[in-house]
């Protein structure tokens, strides 16, 4: 099996990943979709900045994604992670997970957002409405806890 | 060596990358990060929380004491907030 | 939030499904979509035949998302079961579940899989390529078990 | 009462529901099951073991001890097997 990793700047499409996964194939049953959208946090954000190194991004969700494949029997992989600026309500993330039944593909897909999370190199930064770059947002203790449960 | 630097850690420093040459003696990332902030206040304040701070030798994620030797780039970054 | 519960034989579009649910709206922050499909069983299945019980079916998916949103705050959760005859690669079953982050929309999502698997009145038959009508889908142990971890 | 009955339940039975008027005495689901065993082979093979079959009281399930008073429809069928 082989994961389909992707960074880009261009909105992701979770409808034609899943078709470009499951078409033509019946020994899937189970898909577990994660999108992570961009939240207006109460209408002062007018905006997301996304930085990621190049190249290590895709390095280690490729690192990630094989761990996935080693621990859970998936027919099928994808992790789409954007870049750049991003508006309230648009997608930052997407992960598919693919299996023959429901538990490997909710378990690889969480494991994915929680390892995602703490090891893939993106930062983000919020731009407000009121003309202001924020801060970067801080790293959470609690997605530090999320990922250890898997070790 | 390069030097690449992301978020606020670029920021702070005031420059994406560099190429530095290092002296003798430095063998690890932290003997590493312990010359750069002998290098300006720029360099101090971006690693003023040595423990903050998070490296990768040619895209791997390494812990402090991993050593430098044949790294082709190294970088340093905020604790990451992707997803 | 008033969750969308909908019964049917006809195929389910996850994607219009998850823009009914986010259009217009900058407040989720994560969308999990879980999708149970027609699995071949390594070409002998030619379709499978979903009998329900009318009435009690939506009332059951109707109590269980219930006990999902007062157990997480979610902020959308759509389940769509569907009943008749399905043919391999089909979506059987869809869960939406959206909330401001990904532990509820995981939990939720996973919770109300594991609930309708052992408590919606669904029964499934394989219908074979050879002509015969396989027996009754036969409930699996581990579903009871799957449902217990959230009691 | 109306009796409604899914899967295996249904095709043992022969019947995918029936009017019945259930005799005195007859209080809970498990009452009722042990009553439906007297009608016919057919209902002691449906029921054959009592402790797989599933009740439904008006849409909402049901375990064996449960009175049956005031209800309007009952269900038997077998363990779900939707999703």
């Amino acid at each position: 099996m082989n994961a389909t990793i992707r960074i880009q700047t261009e909105p992701f499409d979770a409808a034609r990943e899943t078709d470009l996964m499951t078409a033509g194939r019946a020994d899937v049953g189970a898909v577990v979709a994660f999108t992570g959208l961009c939240r207006d946090e109460g209408g002062k954000l007018s905006s997301l900045e996304l930085e990621h190194y190049p190249g290590m991004a895709e390095a280690e969700l490729t690192r990630i994604a094989a761990r996935a494949e080693e621990r859970w029997p998936l027919l099928g992989l994808t992790v789409i992670h954007r870049f750049g600026m991003i508006s309230p309500g648009e997608g930052i993330v997407l992960v598919l997970a693919a299996s023959a039944h429901r538990e490997a593909a909710f378990e690889a897909a969480s494991f994915l957002m929680d390892y995602l999370k703490t090891r893939a190199p993106f930062w983000k930064r919020e731009h407000l409405k009121d003309g202001t770059v924020g801060a970067w947002v801080e790293a959470k203790v609690q997605d530090d806890a999320a990922a250890e449960r898997w070790a | 060596m390069k030097l690449v630097y992301f978020a606020w850690v670029r920021e702070r420093i005031g420059r994406p990358d560099e190429d530095v040459d290092i002296p003798g003696g430095i063998a690890t990332v932290a003997d590493l990060v312990r010359w750069l902030k002998t290098r300006g206040v720029e360099y101090e304040y971006a690693f003023e929380n040595e423990q903050v701070v998070r490296a990768a030798i040619d895209h791997v994620h390494v812990k402090p004491d991993h050593v430098i030797a044949g790294a082709r780039e190294i970088a340093f970054f905020p604790p990451m907030t992707g997803g």
